[in-house]
This record gives C-alpha cells, structure tokens and sequence, in this order.
C-alpha cells in the first residue's frame, strides 16, 4: 500500500513541479519593465478606495456550512456503500435513516432561506 | 518501522501548540483554529494505536478507525457551531478578540 | 512476455526494469526509477495534450458559432496553439503592488497540480494504471479541495478587491457542486462494492450509467459545474465581469489558469468515463490491453465533446439559479435517489442481471417524470405574461393613440 | 534510518513547524494557510501509519470543508486594521502550561516501554474500508454512534444556521 503512495506522492511532486519551472523559465525570458502605474491594482480605471478586504455577505458562510455538514455525511457513507453487497436490510435502512435525517436538515435550510442567494 | 513513540511525540507536541493557540491567542478564529490542532493530535494518536492494535492482533481492527471517524464528524460540527457564534458576536459587538468581548461585565 | 503489439507500455516497462535489473541496479532503486519515469512521462503528456485540446475545443466553438476557427498557422489552423504558447511565454509577469508573493506564485502552480494529480490514479487500460489506490475514487473527489485552495490563494494574493470577491464566489460554487457530485458517486461505489478505480471498472460488466442515468446526469453536469465552463462559467464571464480571481495575473501564469481549465475539462470528462461509462472495458480490451486506451479515450472524448456542445449552446445561468440548481434540485434529489436506489437494489440482489437493469432504468425514468412534473408545476406558477398574448399587428389603425394614453405633447 | 523514517520526521518538522508559524501570525489569513500546511502534514501522517481513508477525508473534509469555512469567516469578520497584539497578557503563562503538558506528555511516553515497538507494514489487507463501513451500521458494532453522528450534524445545521442567519434589522 506504501509503495502505491510513494507513486502518488512522485506525482504529486511532477505535477507541482511542471508548472513551477516552465513560470520560473518564462520569468527568465520574459521582459522586466515594472513600474507603478502597471503594478496598481486593476479596478476598471479607478483608483483603489480604501482597503483591500471587503465586508462579505453571510450567505457565503451558510453555503459553505451547508456544504461542510453534507461533506462530513457523504464521507461517513463511503465505507457504507463499499460494504453495501454484503450488508442485510436492516443495514441499509440505517443509512437511509441517516440519509433521511440529513435531508430534513437541507430542508430546514431551504425554509430558513438560508439556500436563497439575494 | 517507525516506533510508536515517534506519532506519540508529534501529536504531544501538536497537542500543546494547539493548547497555547487557545490559551494565549486573542483572536476568536485563532483560538478555534487551536482547537482543530488538538483535534488532529488525538486522531494521530487514534490511529497510531489502531495501526499499532491491528499489528498485535494480526487481524484490522476498526475501533480506531471509527473513533477516528467520530472526531472529523465532532470537529466538522464544532467548527460550523462555533463559527457561527463569532459571526453573531461580530455582528452585535464589531469585535471578534475575545478579551473585548466583555458581555457580562457591567 | 506480453507482445509488443498487445501492450506497447507494458513491453517497454518489462524492457527498462529488465535492463535496469541486469545493470545491477537494486530493486527498490528499479521501482523509484519506474514511477519518477512514470509520473514524469504522464505529466508531460497531459501537459501537451492541453494544446490539441485548445485547437480542438477552438476549432469546434467556431463550426458552433458558424466561425471557421483558427485557420492560419499550420494545416487548419493546427499549429495556432503552438504558437499561442510561444506568445505567452515571452509575456511580462506583472506582480500587483502590495500583493502576497507567496500566495500570488503559488497559486497557478496550485492549480494545474490539482488538475494534473488526476492523472495518477486513472487506470488507463487492464494493465497500465498509475496508483491502484484503495480509496481511488475519494481520492479524485479530494484532490479537488487542492484547486479551491489555489483559488483563495489566488484571489488573496492578488491585492485585489474583485480578485478576492471573485475567488470565493468560485469557491462558493465549486464547494456547492460537490455535494451532489459526492452524493451521486456513492452509486458506482454502491454496485461495485469497491473505492478502488480498477474494481469500479471491472465491475461494470454492464455500464453505470445504464444502471443508474441519473446519478451519472447530476454527476455530469455538476462536474461541468466544478469545471467553470459555460453555462456555468460565472467566476469569469469574460463579457460581464473583470476576469475574477485571475484578474491580476499576466504572461504564463495566466495562462495557466487557462491550462488548468482545460485539463480539468478533459480530466472531469476521464473520471465521467471510469466511473460511469466502463473506463477501458470494451471488446477485447482484456486480451489486448492497448485497445483500452483507444476505449477510454473514445469515452471521455464524447463526454467532452458533449461538454464542448453545452458550452457552445447553452446561455449562461446567473447566480441565484446556480445555487437553486445546486441546492434545491440536484442535492435533494441525489439523496433520494441514493435512498431509493439503495433500497430497490437490496431486492433485486442475487436476481436475474436483465430484471435488475430493467427495475433500475424504471426506477431512474420514474424520478425523473416525478422531478420533471415537479418543476415544471413551479415553472407554470411564477412564469406570468408580461406582453399581450396576442400582439397587434404593427398597422397605422393598431398605432395607440397618442391622445388616448396621455403622452401627447 | 530507512526511506518511512525519513518521510515521517521531514513531514513532522513541516507540520510542527506550520503549525507554530500558524500560532504566531498576524494576519488571520497567513494563520489559515499555515493551518493547511499543517493539516496537510497530518494527512501524511496518516498515509506513514497505512490509514489511506483518513488521510484522502483530512484533504476532503479538513482542507476541503473546515478550512474554507474559515477562510469564509475570516473573510466575514476581519477588521480592517490587524494591529494589536496577538497574544493576550497571559501569553507566557499559557506558554508555561503548554510547554509543560507537552513535556510531561513526551517524557511520559518516551518512557513507556511497549512505545518502542516498531509500527510495521501491514499491507492491504489492513487498509481495507469494508470492516469499518460493516461496522459503522452493525448494531452490535457503531450502529448507535453511527445514527448520533447524523443528528449531532443536523443539530450542529441547525444551529449554526439559526446563530449565523442575519435577522432583518439586527445590523446595527
């Protein structure tokens, strides 16, 4: 099993690696003339008002809590399914409980208006 | 061949930078972040003994496994319930540094 | 020992380890040089596959658009990539004032290593196959988590307002497509038994997506989703907004923002085809194992070339409907199906295959008349006319009277 | 030492090292990205110990999930000006606490004689998926635990959405 991970990992170092270097050669070959007006921030023509970091809305956390409780579940019932075939039906109505819970959390979300985006 | 010890050492060590995370940190964020360190100190010692449990026994044990399962669904829970607290503290007090969150003080 | 003819990669692996092993290099030196060869070789091809995909997803948007596409560079336009890349490599890299080096570097890199990580697990017929990982299938669904952070890495560094608004409003769709993207692979997994992506491909002695269409649409279309492209390329619709997270970036790291949606266009269209269309299984594709390449490809160049159509035909969504899409049709219905195909199939277990095929299409075309009366009884409350029915003819009698109305001067 | 040994004190000293750049950082940002290294040095933890499932759910789950959460708050509720001290008064106290729950945990460890006992490959056998998912619904195994960690999540769902949704009028 170590040695399929060594091969993940030999990858993963390639894969990082690629990219790295072809930007570290265009770096080299391309023309280096900077100067302020090319380095300001790019807002359409206007110059930057204030500072960077903007109030967000909250709806962004509540999508993004949403997608964390149904993540969480989803990966509790991978090993359910990989033991789906040998598992009896008493099993497998536990999962669709667990399911049916977790739907009727969405479906909270849903009334609450918390799945609207304004 | 990695001694026992050695994930034993790491996750003390993990263990008690996420204990100063929260104890000495003031932003709220800061301290939850503490937290989850100490959450994935304990899930390296979980599993450290699981594999260490299933080498003894020669046979795969899944007690660790789902004890370690439990703590991803614990802290997924967590984060969301406390995030959302410091939210709704920033919200009412425009402040997320704990210190200055002095609701009860008169 | 295996032909050439059968299995052209396979010889040459079995040839290199033999030469190596008669050199006298150790064994475990042999299996490092192997997978660095191996990995490096990979890489680069999907790296260089990238160009022919540009040409061809160029060339085939403009017959869409009734354009003839590049046409002046090389035989149709064939070399038009090339030199694309030639350009861009001479590009200046301009870094914003006050931006995040670190972040602001990374962030590219980041981006085409999460589209490129793919590449290792897929198995590419009987015999190649990169990583048999045990937990192949969450692997892929995970290596997406790496590309959402490039993407914050990108938005933060870049010192930039619409940079970072664009950078979580893509994040907050990718993480919202993943949901039903997760919840409708837990079918293949379901059938197969298995997280392992060669066993999820042998296991389909009939297709998935035979078995259960929807779960292979909702996986479709939410992993066009994942990709960014239209109709669903909100985070940089070129005609409305600044170009989102991307906006600061200049020269080859730019364009390999570019390149990574490109290579996760076609990677989205591999995973489609392991999962749900058979991967490399095909007529002969056990006793010739280089005929699984030819299959898989095929595959996965349909599914991409569905993708291409839905792009060149297809308007673009606003947001809401995204997130309403997402979150109010695909994710409560991938759990209801995942609940009723779980169920039907528990019955259908040890039955003959055909009645099982049969009972599943049934069950999947019933949930879809059921979703398809569903939304459109929605549709017909909110639709309302906002025009007479029946528009008058543009005569001098229908002319409205200026007087009548109150506009007259 | 052999190739494991090396991988897993490299990945130990990044992962400790994030971590304690993650605690020192003053822009609650850097704080988050250090958090991903180290989080990201566990989850090879977990591959060193032949855990394949917890190390792909620590990229899916923690990085995936957890950690754009609160990128997400972060985002929500950043003041404009980071300055300030980091650490509270207390800060070499809590130092002093911390330290010694490590040291005393360390050296209670280092001392335990069945630690020294080599972790060895077990091979795929080990690494299967299909117990734990037999056990997570077997009603002599997980069933109970199982079932609870599906209310704690719709619990945790429902809260989190009631605390975080904004009241019309609230914004003061």
């Amino acid at each position: 099993m170590l040695s399929t991970w060594l091969y993940v990992g030999i990858f993963t170092l390639v894969a990082v690696a690629l990219p790295a270097i072809a930007i570290f050669l265009a770096g080299l070959l391309a023309p280096k003339k900077p100067n302020p007006i090319k380095e300001a921030t790019y807002e359409c023509g206007v110059e930057t008002v204030g500072p960077t970091w903007t109030q967000l809305r909250v709806q962004y956390y509540l999508f993004a809590l949403v997608f964390l409780i149904f993540d969480v579940e989803s990966v509790l019932l991978y090993p359910w399914a990989v033991a789906y075939q040998q598992l009896p039906l008493f099993a497998i109505v536990e999962a669709i409980i667990f399911l049916a819970i977790l739907l009727g959390g969405l479906f909270y979300a849903w009334r609450k208006g918390a799945l609207n985006w304004q | 061949m990695i001694p026992l010890t050695w994930y034993l050492i790491l996750s003390a060590v993990l263990f008690s930078i996420g204990l100063f995370a929260v104890l000495a940190r003031r932003h709220a964020i800061a301290i939850l972040m503490g937290v989850e360190l100490m959450l994935n100190a304990v899930n390296i010692n979980l599993l450290a003994f699981w594999h260490y449990w299933s080498q003894v026994r020669g046979a795969p044990q899944v007690n660790g496994m789902v004890f370690a399962a439990m703590v991803f669904v614990l802290a997924a829970a967590e984060t969301a319930v406390a995030l959302a607290l410091i939210i709704s503290a920033y919200r009412r007090h425009h402040t997320v540094v704990v210190d200055e969150m002095t609701l009860l003080k008169g | 020992m295996t032909a050439f003819w059968q299995d052209p990669i396979t010889f040459l692996r079995l040839w290199l380890e033999n030469l190596l092993l008669s050199w006298g290099v150790s064994e475990r030196w042999v299996l490092l040089i192997r997978y660095a060869v191996g990995a490096i070789l990979l890489a680069t091809a999907a790296l260089l596959f990238v160009i022919l995909q540009l040409w061809l997803e160029r060339k085939l948007i403009g017959r869409l658009q009734d354009r003839l596409g590049p046409n002046r560079v090389g035989p149709w336009g064939l070399l038009q990539p090339i030199a694309d890349v030639l350009k861009i490599f001479t590009k200046e890299h301009i870094t914003p004032a006050g931006a995040d080096r670190v972040p602001f570097n990374l962030a590219p890199v980041l981006s085409v290593a999460a589209a490129l990580m793919v590449w290792a697990v897929i198995p590419f017929s009987a015999t190649v196959f990169g990583a048999d990982l045990n937990v192949g299938i969450l692997y892929l669904l995970a290596v997406g988590a790496v590309g959402e952070i490039a993407i914050i890495l990108a938005g933060w560094g870049s010192n930039n307002k619409y940079a970072l608004l664009g950078a979580l409003r893509t994040v907050a769709q990718l993480i919202s497509y993943s949901v039903p993207m997760t919840l409708s692979a837990l079918v293949p997994v379901m059938f197969s038994g298995s997280l392992n992506l060669n066993a999820i491909t042998r296991a389909q002695e009939v297709w998935f997506i035979v078995l259960a269409p929807l779960p292979a649409l909702i996986f479709f279309v939410a992993s066009v989703a994942e990709v960014g492209r239209a109709p669903f390329d909100l985070p940089e619709a070129e005609s409305e907004l600044v170009a989102g997270y991307s906006v600061e970036y200049s020269g080859l790291k730019f364009g390999f923002f570019y390149v990574a949606e490109f290579l996760k266009a076609f990677t989205v269209s591999l995973i489609f085809a392991v999962l749900f269309l058979g991967g490399w299984r095909g007529p002969g594709a056990e006793a010739y194992p280089v005929l699984g390449f030819v299959y898989l490809f095929l595959k996965s160049g349909a599914v991409y070339l569905l993708m291409i159509l839905f792009r060149g035909t297809l308007p673009r969504f606003r947001i809401d409907q995204v997130m309403d899409l997402n979150w109010k049709v695909f994710t409560p219905l991938a759990l209801i199906l995942l609940m009723v195909i779980a169920l039907v199939d528990y019955f259908l277990r040890g039955g003959l295959p055909l009645v099982r095929v049969l009972v599943l299409l049934g069950v999947n075309t019933l949930a879809y008349i059921v979703l398809d009366r569903l939304l459109s009884s929605r549709e017909r409350v909110r639709r309302q006319p906002v025009a007479q029915p029946v528009r008058p003819v543009a005569r001098p009698e229908n002319l409205i009277n200026p007087t009548e109305t109150g506009v007259a001067s | 030492m052999n190739v494991l040994q090396w991988v897993f004190v490299i990945t130990a000293f990044l992962t400790v090292g994030a971590a304690v750049m993650m605690v020192l950082s003053r822009r609650m940002m850097h704080a988050a990205l250090w958090l991903a290294v180290a989080l990201l040095g566990v989850g090879v933890i977990f591959i060193t110990l032949e855990a394949s499932f917890f190390a792909i759910v620590q990229l899916l789950v923690y990085i995936g999930a957890i950690l754009i959460l609160i990128v997400f708050a972060i985002m929500l509720t950043q003041r404009t000006d980071e300055s300030g001290p980091r650490l509270n008064a207390y800060a070499w106290a809590a130092a002093g606490v911390a330290a010694l729950i490590g040291a005393i945990l360390t050296f209670s460890m280092a001392g335990w004689m069945l630690g020294n006992t080599g972790l060895l490959e077990l091979g795929p056998a080990f690494d299967a998926i299909l117990p734990l998912g037999q056990a997570l619904v077997d009603t002599e195994g997980f069933a109970v635990p199982f079932e609870v960690a599906s209310v704690l999540l719709l619990a945790a769902l429902i809260g989190a959405i009631y605390i975080a949704f904004e009241r019309k009028g609230e914004r003061s």
